[in-house]
């Protein structure tokens, strides 16, 4: 019990203590200037997406599959993807758009892109002057280098760095006995597309316990690459695939009716079984990664029509799906007796 | 030409009779006291303009007008207080309503 | 003292002549401020400084604000009247008579048996002598006043919340 | 203004007579208009700093070094900001308030003191003339509530009015004990009446148990009259957004903002002068450089008055509408009169230690009899029936 108005004159204390520690204290100012100093942002900020290359602007790592362009739930990526002057896919955009206006900066791009071609900026100055034109980033706003990348989210970079680098040897192992198998020259040599075990990838350091790990372990790779049906079990579901959410088929074209494995959510068995009856060139779609992503200049139908009608040769063209439906396709073929 | 007592009590008039004719022709019976405050004025200016020009030496004319000015402060406020119980009672502060003697 | 005096004058009454004929109510007392202020500046041209000043206290700084509170608790608050006034058989009796009455006084000044009596000019007007003569000779209207306004004090509250005590 | 006319007669006796008046005239009230609106620019800055630097913040740093350029930037940017009145408002009080809000705060520094013998106008009724001149502010404040047009605006006209004419009556009441003590309404005496003792400095109202008690009383009015935090229910931004100035902005904002700072400096002027001692102080009644002293006294005591108003401004929540006027009522009016009977007994009694002593004692038992008569009980720590 003190004297009457004690909780006053407390009061006054502290701001008082305040007013003159400020003066002496560095450590009690929450100030940052801003212009002269920024904030530190957290490695798992995130802004806007942007893509990525590596060395130099020439190679980056986005093939215009437009995948993203369909999984955005805004609508706000444009691409069209560059074509040499027969009309050949040159597996690269030449229009990328991102309308920043328009992005609600969900990561699903990110997580569709089978890649690691676009990912999460955090660069948070992105204020113009003029709201319509300047608000739309074109591809040379967007490129930024792998070394970018590494810059901003040291622990994510690292990691998409060591499997691409994994999915590199083991493709650089396995052509190497089969020499004989036709190939063209490779498009990227550096950033040679891999497939992705598992989309997300839990850092070695992350603060998690070895329970934390297996569940967040199964809950990732089952957000990443869930199966069909819903009753396949998480953890087999973790294979190679092209990462697509499985919660957008409103944006995807109606599956039709006799292509039942036409879903990109399924996994490359379960779409083989689907097509296991149905002649050569069903069998050939079924191998793609059903994305539809005009990655080889034809969409699913038309590429497998075009190589079992033997307009067309090369059988890696289908990028989302990587190596698997490169093999499945030669598979199909020696088995068809037409290589 | 130099300010005499005259003229004092000549402006003196005229604010009593503006006053007079606000008390008389209004209805509003705010505005009615605040009439009654401008004849109150009036005549308490007549009290200081006698107490300068005739009777310098002695205070007893700004005794009055204290006093004057204190009774009008306490009469405005009953005046009010009525005026308030007036409108709770007839919701109008209606003067020429106000004719029942009756509640 | 002449100059100011017309001015002064000019503008108590226009602020008497406005407050009694504007038609908002919040104008009005606006107007009787600008009155009071005249009222006050004449004080102060005749040397009583503290009558000027409490002409200000009290008269702009209670009365005025009591009659916005009051015109703020009885009408709406835009303080606008209702029709226009009607110029009746009251408002035309009202005005002669307020006209008669005012000649006859205006007569009586014309008269000007006033001036005739001495005048004296030696000022003395201190605020000590008047707090003299208040506790001096004065004390019994001194305290008679302040029985007076305490009665009006505890009259206005009774006055004012008789409803509400009723209503309990 | 009888100083400067007196030295003028001294130095240039050549001069014409009337010149010598306009001189004497001109010198103080251009004293008053640069000065005193120069203190209230960089009032705003130090009120901004300080309360920056009381919550651990920089405060205003951009405009110039350390921000000193801040008060002129804030000035052109409400210069040039678009003039709005609403299209309901009553256009002729609307534009009449602000105009009403900075005269009278200015017409305060007429009879303040700055300096030895340094006064605008030594009015013979001084205190009585800034209590009367205070009371005008009302006026504007209700005229701009009442002008716009706007509830919030309306409720803070309200909140002002009954708030000043409240806070009033304990602020003459506690000024009254000083004019009891000199003998005399006019400032200058007053603060003459402060001078000498131990360096100047003994002598100060301040040091009486009356003029303790006065001085806390007064200066409690006196931000109450300013509409200071934590009496600034009528600007109550949480419950009523800016009260009775909502509806103003640009340049007639600035004025409302001058006229309240203006007072508020006034104000703390007057609580200087008249418990602080004024412009005394060491070295005050120097020959030659004392009015300079005096002055810087003067000022620097003012400035002391006005930090204590901006710490408490960033120290202590404001006051609910009840709790402001039931402490009016029954805390500060009883004791500002229990005030002025101690002020009589130390006067009547003949042994002034024993009578500071006794003064003392009674008046700390009357502040606790009051306190204890009007807290409603213990407080007792709150309990959360669903929180655990």
């Amino acid at each position: 019990m003190g004297f009457l108005g004690k909780g006053l004159f407390q009061g006054m204390a502290v701001t008082a203590r305040n007013f003159v520690g400020s003066y002496f204290d560095k450590e009690r100012m929450v100030t940052v200037q801003y212009p002269e100093e920024r904030v530190q942002v957290p490695e798992n900020s995130r802004t806007f997406p942007f893509l990525v290359f590596d060395n130099t602007a020439d190679h980056m790592r986005c093939v215009g599959c437009k995948i993203c362009e369909e999984e955005c739930p805004p609508q706000c990526i444009y691409i069209v993807m560059d074509r040499d002057e027969n009309g050949k896919p040159l597996q690269r955009p030449k229009v990328f758009d991102i309308d920043i206006s328009v992005c609600m900066q969900c990561q699903i791009c990110v997580e569709v892109c089978p890649f690691e071609a676009i990912k999460m900026d955090n660069n948070y100055e992105k204020s113009q002057y003029d709201r319509f034109d300047d608000l739309v980033e074109r591809l040379p706003d967007l490129l930024k280098s792998n070394e970018y990348y590494n810059h901003i989210k040291p622990a994510e970079a690292s990691a998409v760095d060591a499997k691409l680098k994994a999915e590199a040897d083991k493709k650089a192992k396995k052509a190497a006995p089969a020499k004989a198998a036709p190939k063209p020259a490779a498009p990227k040599p550096a950033a040679a597309p891999a497939p992705v075990a598992g989309r997300l990838v839990i850092p070695e350091d992350a603060p998690f316990t070895p329970e934390q790990r297996a569940w967040l372990a199964g809950f990732l790779s089952s957000a990443g690459a869930v199966a069909g049906p819903a009753t396949a079990p998480v953890e087999s579901a973790a294979v190679e695939l092209p990462a697509v959410e499985e919660a957008a088929p409103d944006t995807e074209a109606a599956p039709a009716v006799d292509t039942p494995w036409h879903d990109p959510g399924l996994a490359m068995p379960q779409r083989m079984d689907l097509a296991k009856e149905r002649p050569l060139a069903d069998k050939l779609m079924a191998a793609m990664a059903q994305t539809d992503c005009h990655a080889c200049g034809y969409d699913c139908r038309g590429y497998a029509d075009a190589i079992a009608g033997g307009a067309e040769s090369d059988l890696s063209l289908c990028l989302p799906g990587e190596g698997e439906t490169a093999g499945m396709l030669e598979q199909l073929m020696k088995e068809a007796g037409k290589v | 030409m130099s300010i005499t007592l005259g003229h004092y009590l000549a402006l003196a008039a005229m604010l009593f009779t503006i006053g007079l004719a606000g008390a008389l022709t209004r209805k509003n019976a705010i505005i009615v006291l605040v009439a009654i405050e401008i004849m109150f004025n009036a005549a308490i200016l007549n009290l200081v303009a006698f107490w300068h020009f005739k009777v310098f030496t002695t205070l007893t004319a700004q005794m009055f007008a204290m006093f004057s000015i204190a009774i009008a402060a306490a009469e405005s406020a009953i005046g009010l207080a009525l005026v308030i119980a007036i409108y709770r009672h007839y919701r109008s502060v209606d003067v020429d309503e106000m004719k029942t003697l009756q509640g | 003292m002449t100059t100011a005096f017309w001015i002064i004058s000019a503008v108590t009454l226009l602020g008497a002549v406005l407050a009694v004929t504007l038609r908002n109510l919040v104008h009005c007392v606006l107007a009787l401020i600008l009155f009071f202020l005249g009222i006050a500046g004449h004080y102060f041209l005749l040397r009583a400084d503290f009558l000027g000043v409490v002409q200000i206290l009290i008269y702009i700084g209670a009365v005025a604000v009591l009659i916005l509170f009051a015109i703020m608790l009885t009408r709406n608050v835009t303080g606008t009247e209702g029709p226009r006034e009607v110029f009746g058989l009251k408002w035309w009796s009202g005005a002669a008579t307020a006209a008669i009455i005012g000649a006859l006084v205006l007569a009586a000044i014309r008269r000007d048996e006033l001036s005739k009596l001495p005048t004296s000019t030696q000022a003395n007007s201190s605020v000590l002598e008047i707090g003299k003569l208040l506790v001096t000779d004065w004390v019994v209207p001194f305290e008679a006043m302040a029985v007076l306004l305490t009665a009006a004090l505890i009259g206005a509250v009774v006055i004012a919340l008789e409803e509400v005590l009723r209503r309990r | 203004m009888e100083t400067i006319y007196q030295l003028l007669q001294t130095w240039l006796p050549n001069l014409p007579e009337p010149i010598m008046r306009l001189i004497s005239f001109a010198v103080p009230i251009l004293f008053v208009i640069s000065v005193f609106p120069g203190i209230f620019a960089y009032t705003t800055l130090i009120e901004r700093k300080a309360l920056g630097r009381i919550q651990n913040r920089l405060g205003p740093n951009r405009v110039g070094r350390w921000g000193l350029l801040q008060p002129i930037a804030d000035g052109m940017k409400l210069l040039t900001k678009e003039d709005i009145v609403p299209r309901k408002a009553d256009k002729f009080t609307h534009f009449l308030a602000p105009v009403i809000a900075v005269i009278p705060s200015v017409m305060l520094f007429a009879v303040l003191p700055v300096g030895s013998g340094l006064i605008p106008v030594n009015l013979n009724i001084g205190i009585l003339f800034v209590f009367a001149i205070s009371t005008g502010s009302v006026l504007a404040l209700f005229m701009g509530g009442w002008a716009s047009r706007n509830k919030f605006s309306l409720l803070g006209a309200m909140r002002a009015v009954a708030q000043v004419v409240s806070y009033e009556v304990p602020m003459v009441l506690a000024a009254l004990v000083v004019v009891m003590a000199t003998g005399s309404l006019s400032l200058l005496t007053i603060a003459q009446a402060q001078s000498g003792g131990f360096l100047n400095i003994s002598n100060w109202f301040v040091f009486q148990p009356w003029g303790f008690v006065g001085f806390v009383l007064f200066m409690i009015g006196a931000m109450a009259e300013s509409a200071r935090t934590p009496f600034d229910i009528p600007e109550a931004e949480s419950e009523i957004i800016a009260g009775y100035h909502t509806e103003y902005s640009g340049f007639k904002f600035a004025l409302f903002q001058l006229g309240e700072y203006l007072a508020s400096i006034a104000l703390a002027g007057v609580t200087v002068t008249m418990f602080l001692g004024g412009y005394n102080g060491p070295g005050s009644h120097l020959p030659y450089v004392g009015w300079l002293i005096s002055m810087g006294w003067f000022f620097s005591k003012m400035m002391g008055v006005i930090f204590i108003v901006i710490w408490i401004r960033g120290t202590w929540p404001r006051v609910r509408v009840d709790q402001l006027m039931s402490f009016a009522w029954k805390m500060l009016l009883p004791m500002s009169i229990i005030n002025i009977f101690a002020a009589a007994l130390y006067h009547f009694m003949p042994s002034k230690f024993l009578a500071w002593v006794v003064t003392a004692v009674g008046l700390l038992i009357c502040w606790w009899g009051l306190a204890k008569l009007n807290s409603d009980g213990e407080i007792k720590k709150r309990t959360y029936r669903y929180a655990n």
